[in-house]
């Protein structure tokens, strides 16, 4: 779960790192508002959950008050990848001297957390890691002992950061692992902590992403997750427990365990086709599981088919017809359905779904196959379309 | 014993009394697994399935019934715990079922068991057989038979796929394993690849990877330099976009690695044949032992 | 650092294992005024830091307040091995059912910090250990893991513990291993841990040290050392920071170094003298703290020879020899002084000292056979004993 | 190169610029002993004695000048820090002068020391000497000479005096090392039994023990049973009262267990010769070298 610049800063100056004094509003008059009261030239911040937002316009300074307002009427309401910005950070301007890269992050290869800096800040650090991987230093925290001062004084040295900031930026990399494991993070970087004019160190941008699964300990921080950052389908899968990626192409799947998935959407594209999504149904799950799955998967217009590749190990063949003939029932199907059933209860299901006439298939390159032949045919070509049960 | 498993396992399962753990337990003790024992805190004394004692503890049924091997199925938040334990009483292979574990508790365990002779295979497996001896896991059983071909995969219903497939043939397996899908796991590819290369009754390896992390190309250094037996591989995930986490919470391709493209061109470089999807590996196994 | 039972109990109650209510009193108006506050049975103890207070006539019950008075008359101002007692301790009698043990120590062979439990509680462990070492389990803690529940959960099965209780049980052994870690302890025992009639578990004794090279950042702790439990010598020993046993012997020690004090000691003993106590000077010593030393060994009325090895390697042999010359200028010294100096300045030290006529010696055999020669044949023998300088 | 240190020994200290880490600094270098570096924080880029550069941290003087061995003078509570800092700069031998580290400090740094490739000595000991090559320690250097007699002591003075005994008979030693009085220390008498007997240098062992603890006996067992060369042994504090701390924190009789009695007695039959008083040790030793 990603969380907000004025998320992830709040939960920063909690664990004692310093960030510009700053507000969050909806709209322009707020800002003004905000901006009045800061007494000082501010930065008006769009708060949506994507990179590029400065290259994008969503990030622009303001000297007074009145420009403040100008400035959030052009940003708020603005589209930005495809987000629409709802709220924006007004932050203090800072005087900055330099801009330096510090984060913490999970290294899978190590299994450790690694808290890295650069003297490159203010730049993405995967293109540091492209473009001059040698101005990246880092550490790997043993979980027992956590960050050593040594290795966070090895980071200062590393970047070269003069030695009068060596105690606040150790400080600072300290809170940094701190808020990252209080707060069972998978990254958590300040980009660009900020050496200011006069000598101040500050996190004048961050992010904090959490671990879903550890979300059950942090109910805070769960509940800041912003509905609008996910669209309508994502959200409707998200509350039925199923993993729903919304893409491109226009064939639907719905299968049983996130490898089997992926390979069932390899295998449509080794045949010519472009999956319309990835869709796990997790293990053991019931017909009304099933079938908001289809439903969310028809509710995209550009679906042409749908591929149902179900491999019953927990999950039982039959329980996953019933959820299937339960949306047939209930929507208006308009596509072909491609239907692939092995294992647990297999036969009992394939006997469920008979009368309902759809398109079976043995093997997953034959019911891919098919899958992308019904697509490109397009919806009439199949008696099992939708037209027969609307 | 193929590897890991096989007669010689003595099985203990944590979290015995749970449904998810009662229902499994009946599974594999259907498919002749030796499950010695059940642990469930505050429960020692009862008796699952009429049959099986209950332990509070994995101490006292590694004491009681020499207890080798652990298979957990305890919710989430007590998966860590569940494993340190298993590893204190002393077992040496330990299999977490339980998915959703975060993953600085996994950070914490594997730090652990480092300073310990436990392997621990998961979590967020389906666990792990040896068609015909023993099934410590939860996939279904009865599509294995017996043979020579090791497999080793992040997940569990392509696994059974490929295991279907390669059964339909006639191919057997000597013991196929499923490492889990999480970002860090205690059994790695390469940890499972050195065990089948030093295996004699593996003579060829079913190698399922997905998409995120460095395992696959760590693993297909491996095949390069030190393996003599032949590898068949996949790799899901080639349709999966960056950024987006593909239901496992380890296959996310981030930073732009950890692609399918890399991980296949890294174990073609290193001599595995590389599906293309996955009806295809039983095909090249098939070939490989000349019923292509 | 030994802490008394009412203030090791109060440690406990901090980190939430249940201790009966009780208060501390110096007078027997004070333990009546207190029972009557309990409004029930009380039990009177002595504080002092010595074992086997019971046996001694220290503990006793008391139904009434008046009886409460009576009993603390007693035992106020008692002397028990050495220690006059000048504090009880008020209980509320605790209605027992069952007593276990529950303690904490440092297993220096496995490195770690170990919990043993025992059915056998209000007995000394060291007896359970010698006569039935089968009723002893115990569990050792991984320093980065801490105390984990199935460890204290085998711990109550191991001492068969009704299952009733298991849960509290489990409580109060975190609780404990908090209390350790937190106190930086090198003992923390409670015996008796009661189960009483009603089904409560209640620490009624028990004790904590405290790891004195850890005092500097338990400043509270520290606060709480009684400086009657030292003898005056010891007092002042501990206040020149110097390592000073008071022994029964008749021949006083002046060393550097706790092993070549001891071994200095096992001389003395072996050619048939007694050493008078064991006194490590520490590395580096200046004359002051050497002064120091000697008054304080000399301060030990059957002293009848004074035996000073030192090999220099830190510690300079002339600054020894200085603080030599200052004791014998400022004390009434009375008897022999046998020295012997080997090391960094060992010429410049025998020089300081050739005119104060002291007998010297080369080895450390020689130095022990004229310290034992010295201290049998009496003062008067030697021309260097105080009469010349008085 | 005897055991531990010698001519190939490349020292960083830690503490450099203290009083006392730069005293003993000059002490090593008047000896011979090859000091690459030292550390202390906030002083990298200064120098020590004038020739001696000073970095931030441990793993700046080992990327700059291949220091494999680190001696530490820090106070008592920076002491655990250090040597968990030496460890993560790769260092394989750390000697910890500092005395007075809370044992539960060092529970930590050993069971973290466990993780690593680092040996640890001490803390609270004088540290070791390779007569002729190097100094790594707080002895004085002048009172040895080289030789075959291999030195383990858990004391310094005492130390010293055995060391000057020998000495004066013409006697040398291999390696003198003083292991620390703490109860919880980096290598044990078993550890460096085990360094002397595998050490072509040493012929003969002095192995000086005291009151606490189990290590004596322990070593005991290793002499009965493995150790070829001949052993001469001495516990200090047969005298010592049981329940009283004899100076160091691990010289302690508790619970009835550690007397000098029964460290003796194991000693004894063990087959080591047992002196009666430190005088003894160099005269048994002289009479086993037939210069009794």
């Amino acid at each position: 779960m990603n969380l907000h610049e004025y998320q992830s800063k709040r939960i920063f100056a909690k664990y004692g790192i310093p960030i510009p004094n700053g507000e969050v509003a909806t709209t322009p008059t707020q800002v003004r508002d905000i901006a009045v009261r800061l007494g000082k030239p501010v930065v008006v911040k769009s708060q949506v959950l994507v990179g590029g937002r400065g290259k994008a316009g969503g990030i622009k300074v303001a000297q007074t008050p009145a420009d403040a307002e100008v400035k959030a009427e052009a940003i708020l309401g603005m589209n930005i990848k495809g987000l629409t910005v709802k709220k924006v950070l007004v932050d203090e301007a800072a005087d900055i001297a330099t801009e330096i890269y510090l984060g913490a992050v999970l290294d899978r290869g190590r299994r450790r957390v690694v808290l890295m800096a650069s003297s490159e800040g203010g730049v993405e650090i995967e293109q540091v890691a492209r473009d001059t991987p040698e101005k990246i230093v880092s550490v790997a925290v043993h979980p027992f002992l956590g960050l050593r001062d040594h290795q966070a004084r090895n980071l200062a040295d590393g970047i070269g950061l003069p030695r009068a900031h060596t105690t606040e930026f150790m400080r600072i990399a300290k809170a940094l692992y701190t808020t990252y494991m209080a707060s069972d993070a998978s990254l958590a970087e300040i980009n660009p902590l900020v050496i200011t004019g006069d000598g101040r160190l500050v996190a004048v941008d961050g992010k904090i992403a959490v671990d879903d699964s550890a979300l059950f300990r942090h109910p805070n921080i769960a509940e800041m997750r912003d509905p609008d950052e996910e669209n309508a389908a994502e959200q409707e899968a998200h509350r039925f427990g199923l993993s729903y990626i919304n893409l491109d192409g226009e064939i639907g799947c719905m299968v049983n365990g996130a490898g089997l998935a992926m390979a069932t959407m390899d295998i449509i594209k080794y045949y010519g086709g472009d999956p319309a999504n990835f869709l796990d149904i997790g293990g053991g799950a019931q017909s009304d599981k099933v079938a908001a799955a289809l439903r969310i998967i028809l509710a995209e217009k550009r679906v042409k088919a749908v591929l149902i590749n179900i491999f019953g190990g927990i999950t039982r063949c039959d329980e996953v017809a019933r959820g299937i003939l339960q949306a047939i029932d209930t929507l208006t199907v308009r596509v072909p359905f491609v239907v692939r059933l092995v294992g647990t209860n297999e036969e009992e299901g394939r006997r469920i779904l008979a009368e309902a006439n759809l398109i079976t298939a043995t093997s997953l390159a034959d019911a891919a196959q098919k899958a992308v032949a019904a697509s490109q045919s397009g919806a009439e070509s199949r008696g099992q379309s939708k037209e027969q049960h609307a | 014993m193929s590897i890991l498993v096989g007669k010689d396992t003595r099985l203990v399962v944590q979290g015995i009394t749970g449904r998810e753990g009662l229902f499994h337990t009946q599974q594999m003790v259907e498919y002749g697994t030796n499950v010695v024992a059940g642990v469930t805190p505050g429960k020692g004394g009862e008796w699952a399935l009429d049959t099986i004692p209950v332990f509070d503890t994995v101490s006292e049924a590694v004491e009681a019934l020499d207890a080798n091997t652990s298979i957990i199925y305890v919710p989430a938040r007590g998966a860590a715990d569940a494993i340190i334990e298993a590893a204190d009483a002393g077992i040496a292979l330990v299999i977490c079922i339980t998915e959703g574990v975060p993953a600085l508790d996994m950070v914490q365990v594997r730090a652990y068991l480092d300073t310990t002779n436990t392997r621990l295979i998961g979590p967020n497996c389906p666990g792990l057989i040896t068609p015909g001896q023993a099934k410590v896991g939860i996939m279904p059983g009865h599509i294995h038979i017996p043979g020579n071909v090791g497999l080793v995969s992040r997940s569990g219903t392509l696994t059974y796929e490929v295991v279907y497939a390669l059964t339909a043939r006639g191919i057997g397996q000597s013991t196929a394993i499923g490492i889990g899908g999480d970002p860090i796991i205690g059994t790695t590819f390469l940890d499972v690849l050195q065990l089948f290369e030093a295996d004699e009754e593996t003579e060829h390896v079913v190698f399922i990877g997905e998409i995120g992390g460095t395992d696959e190309q760590k693993a297909a250094e491996y095949i390069k330099s030190e393996m003599k037996k032949p590898v068949t591989a996949f790799i899901a995930g080639q349709t999966a976009p960056p950024g987006r986490r593909m239901g496992h919470a380890g296959a996310i391709i981030s930073g732009g690695e950890g692609t399918a493209a890399e991980k296949m061109e890294a174990l073609a470089a290193a001599g595995a044949k590389v599906a293309r999807h996955p009806d295809e590996i039983a095909q090249l196994v098939a070939a490989s032992f000349g019923r292509g």
